[in-house]
């Protein structure tokens, strides 16, 4: 079996909001110095969720990232984790792309690795949230999709998947291939020693340019029109009473006067 | 952000290469024996591994001339302690920063992902535990245990907070001389309290190491902390926390309510006021090492921000005029007024001292992730202190301490090692 | 790659008569009995009469003579001290031409301001002295030197000078040359090279000063110590000193150099008096007296060592230079326990401060005591120089010669960094038996002096020859030198290791 | 260009794989050089390798791999200028830095052996503690001892009492090209070290010449220098006085001070005079400008600079020292300098006379340790011309001619206005010899002032040759191909010899000829 999970390199969302910066003429987030970047979160639990199924069964886990000026010793954490293989689709046009673009990217990749069992996603990318990169994998490699999975297990050719929903979890059975997003809920990647991640270093890694895939990436078929951080206003005001009980009932009326409650 | 590698690109093209940053201040050179300052271009030879060779790299990074981030990079730019001599070496002459670019180019790697798989899991345990020796949180208290103090994180109040950082609550041979230290403030009728599990890292590797979004998070909230305490005094006995309390913390724009003191010009002050009387004579022929960080890098750092402008057709008059330190104005006198108030003790210097005293090798994550380059720095400190008839080397920080301890165990030498709180102790 | 090998080479009319196209008839020679006084000279050295001998009298003719030499194949043989020769260099080993320089004999130029004059190869110490003094200037001079030596064959032979502190380098008084390579080219060494003529250069302000250059190249280097062997030096400039208005002479008389050494070191690394020799006192009495009976008498006075010393006072406050350093060298002589003195029995210092200063009186002074001397002569350092006085002692008695008739001569060069040790043997030449010892003696001695690690630096006759095992590398290096500048091997074929 | 693997591994399996790298990063890193005459601090061509051999034998492999492969090689000792870069594509650059030992000093002899990397404060403190000093460099005392002896030029103030190191140079170990070792001079009879000369020839003749094969001629491994007396403490102490640090006690029988004179013929007078008086320790010219910059920050310099003052006390002036070994010494020197003076109406600058000019200069004529101060701070570039050495007269010749052409560029405000004569140095083999050098410091990250000093360096060069000034110190700056092209033929074509003499000696052409010559 053989499992491929996409993995996207982000800035850091828990770095201090002092580092945060917008190139606003760009319309870009200004890479901060001094704050590695990260495997978007999510992405993380779907390489857990592809490891759980290597750990069950002889699958072959090969991670898949894009962009440009991709951190190695970031991306390599996923070899150390326990995936065997690392595909980095790096060049210039993979920058700046949007979510429709990068899963026809990620899609062209899925198909010159040739066989994939299962194509696991995080739910969505914690930088700009979207959560549309791994449905639109699934639609254009024409395979079935489950999101936002909890669970997943395989089972006589069978996936068998836990999939969040808002009051609960549904269980959902799909047939291979499919693609599957996970959530956070699968729970967060293994830990990595340091004997992991100099082990990661034999691993194979290899680097496909667009030329590698015979593709350009479509154009856009979103637009951005404006990046700005937006204002963050707080007025402060203590609410004071004689008893801790008093004050707590003049706060609910104020809160109430605010709309808030 | 405090760290950019934009903001010294004057400075980096303004390096002569004359290679003064390799040698102590020319005119302070005093054999050949001693006569490097930088540990990482004595051990590893190639230009590169200079502050010259750091800054032609960054330049080049901050340039867009080197594309490819190899191994053999990121080992320049990390075997190397930050120890600032070479930026010691160069102001004297050419008021160029040196140690700040290499910081920048560290940050503006780490911005890009490269960085050491080593150094991650510092970092990692930072996030997750609060400290840097990827020890349990629930555990950094235990070296009070049983100690009489005050403990703040407890809701407890006291005049000064005792910080006693990563090494000292965690590494087991060390953490006596915390609890001495305590005790001897205590002794003295300081009211001190401690945080206990609640104290966290000072932040300083996180910072040296170029990871200074995770280093303001815990700067940041130490201030609040300290300051939420209504404490007017940090002490610290760790050399590396002070100096970046000293020296970096002040640059966040964060009101700090609170004095930074370090243990040596604590107790110097107290043995002054007579409060601490040594009455013990300690017949040693001893030598002192001044850490980096309670040095030549505890001056408070002032970045220039302004205009570069020429004058006299190509001359480049920085506006306003820049302030150089040149690390000068190290806590020096403190720790040898001490050593010196020990009865019956003898203090020789070593040849290299104050702002261009060798490092021991322990810093900026080196002592962790590189230990042969930090046990080698170490083996020269400790022949240069041999030299002068010492015999035994007292420091200040328990990262020199550690890393000293570590060569000559690896050695089989019979240098003895004493932190200055140690020697008081028993010269009580 | 090998370098030609030259041959006797007989002289055709038409050789003569391209000669003297170039130097005209007068100055081409070939009368036998000049001819057969160039067959030898006062060493050991054998060699075969020369063809001709040819003396011009401009550089010009000297480059074409040069040029025509690489044509024909005819060795030639750069001579420009007057006889008597003594080391075998300018004997012909295969015959060829004598070039004679010694009427080159125009002093170019005197300048006091910078110190230097530019002179002929056929300036001798005894012309261009006086003229110097003229100018307030005086002449390093080595110990004595014949007054028929050319001061540019004498510096070209890195012979030592007498005041160790004006000697800088190896090199020096010697500043730039003009030399026909043995290729025929005309170069310029040093400053002279240009850009510019002499005149233009001296219209800038130059004066041909600096030795070294042009660019990477210090060609008079190899120049120097070459024997001829590389080119010909048609004008050189040399450093002047300024001369002494008042001297003042010490003595300090010893019975072994050992006693001696440690104060002479001391006074060459203050750079304290100027003067600084020392003679034993068959030396010093060769010097002073005129034969070999008041020789023997002033001899049996001596103590066996002197080392001589001058302090001299120049135009600004002579008497107090003199005075402050008269006292800095008592206190140090105390300090050392020797004993300066003005005077030593016998000796009359106002002659030895002139034999100091000028070249020796006929007969020349090594000549004096039994006709002839063979010097042994080569480099060391000071604190060596009693072990290898004691080794020549010693082979003396292995080989029978008489102690008596070895004159030691021990000369500081470098500002003390290294000295020059002359042992030069006294003998008769008419006497066969006595010459064949001498010959033996020197023979030996200069091979145990070699192995004990005396530096023969200027190897003449068969130094040459023991040199060139020991120095391999060297020599092929030399071989390379050769072929550069001299590479038809006209120029002294058969001397040094060409 | 990179180095083919099986080669590289050749040279690795000499040095170890520690010492030997083709990595970017360390390559980068070698190619940062500020002062070429030319727009940024990169250059052009970039080592193939860098190799970092401890001792002889493993230059000598070296050299034998490099001449078996056609390998070009270059060797540097600290490595500060253009010129220690290969000119070549595919070059190995050797840095020499772990050949670092003082091998010996012999005390009573006056001399030191020591190998490439030993800089001149290293040497002078071990010296010191045997009562002996060494020359320095002006360019600094960061600079090797064997490079200014046997590669490059190698003139210092303190020349007056010590000489230049290219004639202070005793016994040598010389790598030629071919990777033979040839030991000159009293070395290769197992004599020692104290003569370079001979047997017969000598061959420093075609080693160095005036200015240096620049590493055009193979590497030299070891090589004796002479030591001179040192009268001062066996050690120095030094205390912290911003900028710098300067002597915590005065010495005995020492006095510095700045004479300035009315004109520069008044000067030149004064500097011959106390040349052949055989006084003084160290003279050199010091112009407003570089006195100036010593002293103060960046922004005190322009405020003093701008009042006139510095121009107007220092316009001709020098520092000469008396550095006396004994009291009565002291007081001669001094009677003869007060003489001297007075013969040339030359006075004592006010400023020189103050206790804190006293201690800098002490201290900076003694350690050379701050030529960086002058020469970098004010601009990042740095350069210098003309400076052909023979006479006081030519090197005042030299200061006019240069004075001239900068005013020109100063005008056009491509270099830095230091007032136009910016001339170091001065007489040096206690008067008989004399040189200067015509600093200009631009912004070489500035294309416009890169270029204007580049002109300049042409046109001083171009001077030289016009006025018959000498062959300039660095023609057309360190990097230029075709060297001594230019003023070959203007001195009876020795580039010509230099020719042969590669031909002969490197027959491969694989000592990088380009600062030097290549075969004919």
């Amino acid at each position: 079996m053989q499992v491929v999970v996409c993995i996207k390199q982000i800035l850091d969302p828990e770095m201090p909001r002092s580092a945060f910066k917008i190139d606003s003429e760009k319309k870009r987030v200004v890479p901060p110095q001094g704050i590695p970047p990260v495997i978007s979160p999510f992405d993380e639990n779907a390489l857990e969720a592809a490891l759980r199924i290597k750990d069950e069964h002889k699958a072959k886990v090969i991670a898949l990232s894009m962009g440009n000026r991709l951190s190695r010793p970031l991306l390599t954490k996923a070899l150390a984790a326990g995936a065997d293989e690392l595909i980095l689709l790096e060049d210039t046009v993979f920058e700046y792309l949007d979510s429709f673009a990068s899963a026809s990217v990620l899609a062209a990749a899925i198909r010159k690795i040739g066989v994939a069992d299962i194509v696991f996603t995080g739910r969505q990318a914690a930088d700009w949230d979207s959560g549309i990169t791994g449905c639109a994998i699934a639609e254009e490699l024409g395979l079935p999709c489950v999101t936002i999975a909890r669970k997943v297990e395989v089972n006589r050719g069978q996936m068998r998947i836990e999939r969040v929903i808002a009051d609960g979890f549904e269980i959902v059975q799909a047939p291979l291939p499919c693609v599957i997003t996970v959530d956070s809920d699968l729970g967060g990647l293994r830990h990595v020693t340091l004997q992991d991640l100099s082990s990661a270093r034999k691993k194979p890694l290899q680097v496909w340019k667009a030329g590698d895939l015979n593709m350009s990436p479509p154009p856009p078929r979103c637009e951005l029109l404006d990046l700005y951080v937006p204002k963050r206003e707080t007025v402060c005001e203590v609410i004071n009473g004689k008893t801790p009980e008093e004050a707590a009932a003049r706060l609910a009326d104020r809160l109430r006067e605010e709309g808030f409650l | 952000m405090i760290l950019e590698l934009k903001d010294y690109v004057g400075d980096m093209k303004r390096c002569a290469r004359c290679s003064l940053c390799k040698w102590p201040p020319l005119a302070q050179m005093k054999s050949w024996r001693f006569s490097n300052n930088c540990p990482s271009i004595a051990r590893y030879n190639f230009h590169s591994y200079s502050g010259g060779g750091r800054m032609a790299l960054g330049l080049a990074l901050a340039e867009g001339r080197l594309d490819e981030i190899t191994d053999e990079l990121l080992n320049i730019v990390y075997r190397c302690t930050a120890c600032g001599a070479c930026d010691s070496s160069c102001k004297y002459n050419a008021e160029l920063e040196v140690l700040w670019p290499i910081y920048s180019t560290r940050a503006h790697l780490v911005g890009m992902g490269y960085l050491l798989p080593e150094h991650s899991m510092i970092i990692e345990s930072l996030r997750k535990e609060d400290n840097t020796m990827m020890q349990p949180k629930a555990d950094r208290g235990k070296w009070a245990e049983g100690l009489d103090v005050k403990d703040l994180s407890k809701g407890e109040k006291a005049e000064v907070v005792y910080h006693a950082g990563c090494l000292y609550c965690y590494d087991p041979e060390l953490s006596a001389i915390a609890r001495d230290t305590v005790t001897l403030l205590k002794e003295a009728g300081v009211d001190v309290g401690i945080r206990g599990s609640q104290e966290t890292c000072c932040g300083s590797i996180a910072f040296q190491l170029g990871f200074q979004g995770e280093f303001i998070k815990f700067a940041e909230s130490n201030i609040d902390d300290w300051n939420a305490a209504g404490v007017t005094e940090v002490i610290t006995s760790c050399a590396c926390g002070f100096g970046i309390m000293k020296s970096v913390y002040p640059l966040l724009g964060k009101e700090m309510k609170f004095k930074v003191l370090h243990i040596t010009q604590y107790l110097d002050e107290l043995i002054k006021q007579g409060k601490l009387k040594l009455s013990r004579s300690l017949s040693m022929r001893v030598t002192y090492h001044d850490p980096c960080n309670l040095g030549r890098k505890s001056e408070t750092y002032v970045p220039w921000k302004g205009e570069e402008k020429k004058v006299l057709g190509q001359f480049i008059l920085r506006e306003p005029e820049k302030i150089v330190h040149r690390g000068w104005n190290g806590i020096y006198e403190p720790p040898r007024n001490i050593i010196r108030s020990v009865p019956g003790i003898h203090l020789v210097e070593m040849e290299r001292i104050m702002e261009y005293s060798w490092c021991c090798g322990a810093g900026s994550g080196v002592k962790q992730t590189m230990n042969d380059l930090a046990l080698w720095t170490a083996s020269e400190r400790i022949e240069e202190a041999k030299s002068v008839g010492s015999e035994a080397i007292i420091t200040a920080c328990p990262w020199c301490e550690r890393n000293f301890k570590d060569a000559i165990t690896e050695a089989g030498d019979n240098l003895m090692v004493y932190d200055i709180v140690e020697l008081v102790r028993q010269a009580l | 790659m090998m370098n030609p090998v030259r041959e006797y080479r007989k002289c055709e009319i038409a050789d003569k008569r391209q000669l003297e196209d170039i130097v005209g008839a007068d100055n081409v020679i070939d009368d036998p009995t000049v001819l057969e006084e160039h067959t030898h000279d006062m060493s050991f050295t054998a060699g075969r009469p020369p063809v001709l001998v040819v003396r011009p009298k401009q550089a010009q003719q000297v480059q074409e003579i040069v040029k025509w030499a690489n044509r024909t194949l005819m060795p030639l043989i750069p001579v420009s001290s007057g006889p008597p020769h003594f080391k075998g260099d300018t004997v012909p080993a295969l015959g060829g031409l004598i070039i004679d320089l010694s009427g080159m004999k125009n002093i170019l130029r005197i300048d006091r301001r910078n110190r230097v004059a530019m002179i002929e190869p056929g300036v001798t110490f005894g012309a261009l002295r006086p003229e110097i003094e003229k100018h307030h200037m005086r002449l390093m001079l080595p110990l004595a030197p014949r007054v028929t030596k050319s001061i540019v064959g004498s510096y070209l032979e890195r012979e030592p000078i007498l005041v160790p502190k004006y000697h800088w380098d190896m090199s020096d008084p010697l500043c730039c040359t003009e030399v026909i390579f043995g290729t025929g080219d005309m170069f310029r060494t040093g400053a002279a090279a240009g850009p510019g003529t002499l005149e233009e250069q001296w219209e800038s302000g130059q004066a041909q000063k600096n030795p070294l250059g042009p660019g990477p190249s210090d060609l008079f280097r190899v120049v120097q110590g070459a024997q001829g062997t590389l080119g010909i030096v048609t004008w050189a400039t040399i450093r002047l000193e300024l001369l002494p208005s008042v001297q003042k002479l010490f003595m300090v008389g010893c019975e072994r150099v050992d006693e001696i050494i440690d104060f002479v070191y001391r006074l060459q690394r203050l750079k304290l008096g100027d003067e600084c020799l020392i003679l034993d006192r068959l030396n010093l009495a060769s010097i002073l007296e005129q034969d070999a009976q008041s020789m023997e008498e002033l001899r049996s006075a001596l103590p066996p060592y002197i080392l001589i010393l001058v302090i001299a006072g120049y135009d600004r406050f002579p008497e107090e230079r003199v005075d402050y350093q008269t006292k800095d060298i008592v206190e140090i002589a105390e300090r050392y326990g020797v004993h300066p003195v003005t005077a030593l029995p016998g000796v009359d210092s106002r002659k030895l401060l002139q034999a100091l200063s000028e070249p020796s009186a006929e007969p020349y002074w090594k000549l004096r005591y039994k006709g002839n001397s063979a010097d042994i002569f080569f480099l060391t350092t000071l604190d060596r120089c009693p072990q290898f006085v004691e080794t020549m002692g010693r082979v003396a008695g292995e080989t029978d010669f008489p102690t008596t008739s070895i004159g030691t001569y021990i000369q500081p060069i470098q500002q003390g960094r290294s000295c020059h040790v002359e042992f030069d043997l006294a003998f008769d030449p008419n006497n066969v038996m006595e010459a064949a010892r001498t010959k033996r003696t020197f023979e030996q001695a200069s091979r145990v002096l070699m192995q004990e690690g005396a530096f023969f630096s200027r190897p003449y006759g068969m130094w040459s020859a023991m040199i060139s095992s020991q120095y391999a590398e060297n020599v092929i290096a030399l071989r390379k030198v050769k072929r550069i500048f001299d590479p038809n091997n006209v120029m002294n074929p058969g001397k040094l290791y060409f | 260009m990179a180095l083919r693997g099986d080669i590289y591994r050749l040279f690795e399996s000499v040095v170890g794989p520690e010492n030997i790298s083709d990595d970017p990063a360390v390559l980068r890193s070698y190619m940062y050089q500020p002062f070429g005459a030319k727009e940024g601090v990169w250059a052009d061509i970039s080592p193939a390798a860098v190799i970092m051999p401890s001792s002889t034998e493993e230059v000598v492999a070296i050299a034998k791999i490099c001449n078996r492969y056609g390998i070009v090689f270059k060797a540097m000792s600290t490595g500060w200028g253009m010129h220690n870069l290969p000119g070549v594509e595919g070059a190995v650059s050797l840095d020499l830095r772990r050949m670092n030992r003082i091998l010996e000093i012999d005390e009573k002899n006056m001399y030191a052996v020591v190998e490439p990397h030993v800089i001149c404060m290293q040497l002078q403190v071990e010296a010191m503690k045997k009562g002996l000093n060494c020359h320095i460099i002006g360019a600094g005392s960061n600079t090797s001892v064997l490079a200014s002896a046997t590669s490059v030029v190698g003139y210092g103030p303190d020349g007056l009492s010590m000489g230049f190191s290219g004639r202070n140079l005793l016994g040598v170990e010389w790598v030629l090209p071919t990777g033979d070792v040839l030991k000159l001079g009293s070395l290769g009879a197992d004599s020692g070290w104290f003569c370079g000369d001979g047997p017969g020839p000598s061959l420093r003749g075609i080693m160095r010449g005036w200015e240096g094969a620049w590493g055009g001629l193979g590497v030299f491994t070891k090589g004796a220098v002479k030591l001179f007396h040192w009268n001062g403490p066996t050690e120095l102490e030094m205390k912290r006085t911003p900028p710098n640090y300067v002597l915590k006690e005065p010495l005995r029988f020492f006095k510095v001070s700045l004479f300035s004179f009315s004109t520069i013929e008044k000067l030149a007078e004064a500097a011959l005079k106390l040349g052949e008086a055989e006084i003084g320790y160290f003279i050199s010219r010091l112009s407003p400008s570089f006195v100036g910059l010593q002293l103060a920050s960046g922004a005190n310099y322009v405020a003093t600079w701008n009042t006139g003052m510095l121009q107007q006390m220092l316009k001709y002036a020098f520092l000469f020292v008396i550095f006396a070994n004994s009291e009565r010494e002291f007081e001669y020197q001094q009677k003869l300098l007060a003489q001297i003076l007075e013969e040339t109406d030359g006075q004592t600058s006010p400023i020189s006379e103050t206790k804190e000019m006293q201690e800098q200069t002490s201290t900076a004529v003694i350690k050379v340790d701050a030529v960086v101060r002058s020469c970098f701070r004010t601009t990042g570039g740095f350069n210098t011309s003309f400076g052909s050495m023979d006479t006081v007269d030519l090197a005042m010749n030299q200061i006019k001619a240069g004075t001239e052409l900068k005013d020109k560029y100063i005008n056009k405000g491509v270099i830095m206005d230091d007032g136009g004569d910016n001339s170091a140095t001065l007489a040096f083999d206690q008067g008989h010899l004399a040189y200067t050098e015509m600093l200009i410091m631009y912004d070489h990250h500035d294309r416009d002032s890169a270029e204007g000093a580049c002109q300049y360096l042409a046109e001083s060069n171009q001077a030289c040759l016009d006025k018959k000034l000498g062959p300039p110190i660095f023609q057309i700056s360190q990097i230029g191909k075709g060297k001594h092209g230019a003023f070959g033929p203007a001195c009876f074509n020795y580039d010509s010899w230099l020719r042969k003499i590669k031909g002969e000696f490197d027959p491969n052409n694989t000592s990088d000829p380009t600062a030097y010559a290549s075969p004919e």
